[in-house]
């Protein structure tokens, strides 16, 4: 089981953001994308998740393994906690009750999502990523308005789930505990912009 | 001019219309095309030198 | 995928305020419309089929726009889309929603608003079936329509704007169901063809949405 | 580009000559009919724009199945192209047709079913525009442009049929079908497939022009953003 990228160009409103990107992810491991804003590390995890075909190479893994969470937690704030759990649950065929537990939401359960503060409809997002066992975790800035008791709560359920053979790529800036391998995005911006396949390069 | 009798104005109108939106849409795509070509030979000649 | 379903009707029902204005726009046009043309009933009876086809109509475009746009913002559409349930089956789940949301209370509705627009006795069946047969077209072409628009700026003007042109063939057929019915003639012609499109559209058009949503994710 | 570069002065040269050539021939040299009077000239105009807006509409179709399938950039930029003119030539149609009928049916607008899927047409091409317009990203707007031509296409087709089973209709039968024998006998005929050559030809000229105009655009933004990122 590994997530092999070789020669990977991806690109965003058209205009090439990443040229020549070549890694491979050992099972059991974390890759933390490092680099400035706008650097591409969003845009890299989007062409990883699939969400926007590369502009060229291409990304070796395994069908239905990646699960992505994005800069929004896409919590419902209509539905309480407990439903917004059971639905990730349902969707993935997977009991949500072992998840609350790890990011201790078990005191809200039957709180409606709305009421809840970013740091807690963060956690609700990021326990969703238990639910499903899915390996490969894409990760765009997990710590995002966590406090310091969410941050350890969120490395432990990081480091199980390395453990247990588990994937992780993060894009974020604060260190979080488990720094594997380190990729910086700055020298892969890309120097030539002409690409034969994006829309507007075609035409020069 | 042929005799269009009682029909005469429809007639003509119809051709003028006709020729007022054909002309319109043939001066449409003829102006979009020389302002096209100018802005592009501008930009053109601004990133070769 | 029946997640997606229940999770949308829970939230339509709990946020209440897309139900009730689909229904509440539809008596509105029931209501308006013999204000604007006038009292003499039997002009009513003539027009009824025709404002209540193009009541539901309306009602179902307003509330197309909602279908993929609140997903879209808080960003579920995309966690959605990277998910096992596949694109086409998520935009299937979200017209049979709107559909239930909409379309189902609009047929139940219309024989009650064919009242006010003094429908003929025997309109009414006929109303109720060839409704039923065309709203699930509506929602449908509805969704390709809001999968179209999901990402744009002013989308909704722009989704009436293409999906009106698209709601025409089930328009009249709708409508010519109900005009055949009460005049006495054979209504089924036009009703196979209503259940044609709907069923047309319930085979091929979430390909079509998902393939547009795919793209709007980009 | 060079290609259509060299092709384009005699397409529009050619196309200017037969449309001139046939419309001066349909209207100063043709009787009138007997029962039409001098209307029947309007044909000239009427049924070669119609023809065009309905094949206009198909060669955007042909077009959008191009670009999904095979990536061709250009093919995106003809669908493009081809929209506002088809519009045009839908208008006319529309118009010539409201006109022609004028003195037959006594109002301007009978709801006849050919006439009233015209304006169906006119729709499709006004909402096909719109999405372009309302998208920014190219590559988007070309993908999602496509999937609206090729459902639009289908619906289209079906308004088509289901206008005609609305209303049965007043509309004069083919006037030109080339497979049953000539309704119009051939002094009224020839003019006419010279005028339908003459809009052809000025529809593929408008094409071309306008398709060069967008793949100059095209070319612009890609220069613009090389400058923007250097």
């Amino acid at each position: 089981m590994e997530l092999s990228v070789t020669d990977l160009a991806c690109q965003r409103g058209g205009a090439l953001v990443l040229q020549n990107l070549n890694f491979v992810i050992p099972s059991g491991r974390a890759l933390i994308l490092r680099g400035r804003n706008g650097a591409g590390k969003t845009t890299l995890l989007r062409t990883l998740a699939g969400l926007q075909p590369p502009s060229c190479g291409h990304i070796k893994v395994p069908p239905d393994s990646i699960i992505y969470s994005s800069h929004s937690d896409g919590v419902k704030d209509m539905l309480t906690v407990a439903e917004n759990l059971m639905f990730w649950g349902n969707v993935f065929q997977k009991p949500y009750a072992n998840a609350a537990r790890q990011m201790n939401l078990d005191g809200l359960l039957s709180r409606p999502a709305h009421s809840l503060s970013a740091g807690q409809k963060r956690r609700l997002g990021l326990a969703r990523l238990c639910i499903s066992d899915r390996p490969i975790w894409l990760l765009d800035e997990p710590t995002i308005s966590l406090d310091a008791a969410s941050v350890a709560l969120f490395e432990i359920m990081l480091r199980l789930h390395l453990q247990n053979g588990g994937m992780a790529i993060i894009a974020t800036h604060v260190d979080c505990g488990v720094d594997d391998m380190i990729l910086d995005l700055g020298p892969f911006r890309p120097v030539k912009q002409l690409l034969p396949d994006g829309f507007d390069e075609a035409f020069l | 001019m042929p005799d269009l009798g009682k029909y005469a104005d429809a007639v003509l109108a119809a051709y003028g219309i006709s020729l007022c939106l054909l002309a319109a849409v043939i001066a449409l795509s003829w102006i979009q095309s020389t302002r096209m070509r100018r802005r592009l030979e501008e930009v053109e000649g601004r990133s070769s030198e | 995928m029946i997640a997606v379903l229940t999770r949308d009707l829970k939230l339509a029902i709990r946020s209440g305020g897309g139900f009730g204005l689909g229904l509440a726009f539809f008596l509105l046009i029931a209501v308006l419309t013999p204000l604007a043309v006038g009292a003499q009933s039997d002009l009513h009876a003539r027009m009824a089929p025709g404002i209540l086809w193009l009541g539901a109509l309306l009602s179902c475009l307003l509330s197309l726009d909602r279908i993929f746009a609140l997903d879209y913002e808080d960003g579920s559409l995309e966690l959605l889309a990277t998910s096992p349930v596949p694109m086409e089956g998520l935009v299937a789940m979200k017209s049979l929603a709107h559909w239930i949301v909409t379309g189902l209370p609009l047929t139940l509705l219309a024989p009650v608003l064919g009242i006010i627009l003094a429908l003929p006795a025997e309109g009414y069946f006929w109303l109720v079936v060839s409704l039923a047969l065309g709203t699930p077209a509506l929602s449908l072409i509805g969704a390709f329509g809001a999968a179209l628009t999901v990402g744009l700026k002013r989308g909704g003007l722009l989704l009436s704007l293409l999906v009106l042109p698209l709601y025409v063939p089930t328009l009249i057929f709708g409508a010519e169901a109900v005009r055949a019915g009460t005049s006495g003639q054979p209504a089924t012609t036009a009703l196979m063809f209503l259940a044609a499109i709907s069923a047309g559209s319930a085979a091929l058009l979430p390909f079509a949405s998902a393939y547009a949503l795919r793209i709007n994710l980009r | 580009m060079h290609l259509s570069g060299r092709f384009l002065p005699w397409v529009a040269a050619i196309a200017a000559i037969t449309l001139v050539a046939g419309l001066f021939w349909g209207f100063f040299l043709t009787p009138d009919d007997y029962r039409q009077g001098s209307t029947v000239k309007i044909i000239y105009l009427h049924v070669p724009t119609a023809l065009m807006a309905i094949n206009g509409w198909f060669m955007m179709l042909v077009a959008s199945l191009i670009w999904l399938i095979r990536r061709h950039h250009v093919s995106a930029l003809v669908a493009k192209a081809a929209a506002p003119v088809g519009m045009t030539m839908t208008l006319i149609a529309l118009a010539t047709g409201a006109i022609w009928g004028e003195p037959m049916w006594g109002t301007w607008w009978a709801w006849d079913p050919r006439l009233t899927s015209f304006l169906i047409l006119f729709l499709f091409y006004l909402g096909y525009q719109a999405l372009w317009h309302a998208i920014d990203d190219p590559d988007t707007a070309a993908d999602l442009t496509s999937v609206l031509c090729i459902v639009g296409s289908v619906f289209a087709l079906l308004s088509r049929y289901a206008v005609l089973f609305w209303n049965q209709g007043l509309h004069q039968g083919a006037s030109l079908s080339l497979d049953s024998q000539q309704h119009v006998d051939n002094v009224f005929w020839v003019p006419l497939v010279i005028c339908m050559c003459g809009f052809g030809l000025a529809f593929l000229a408008l094409v071309l022009v306008r398709t060069r105009t967008e793949i100059r655009s095209r070319r612009l933004q890609a220069l613009l953003l090389r400058e923007r990122m250097a």
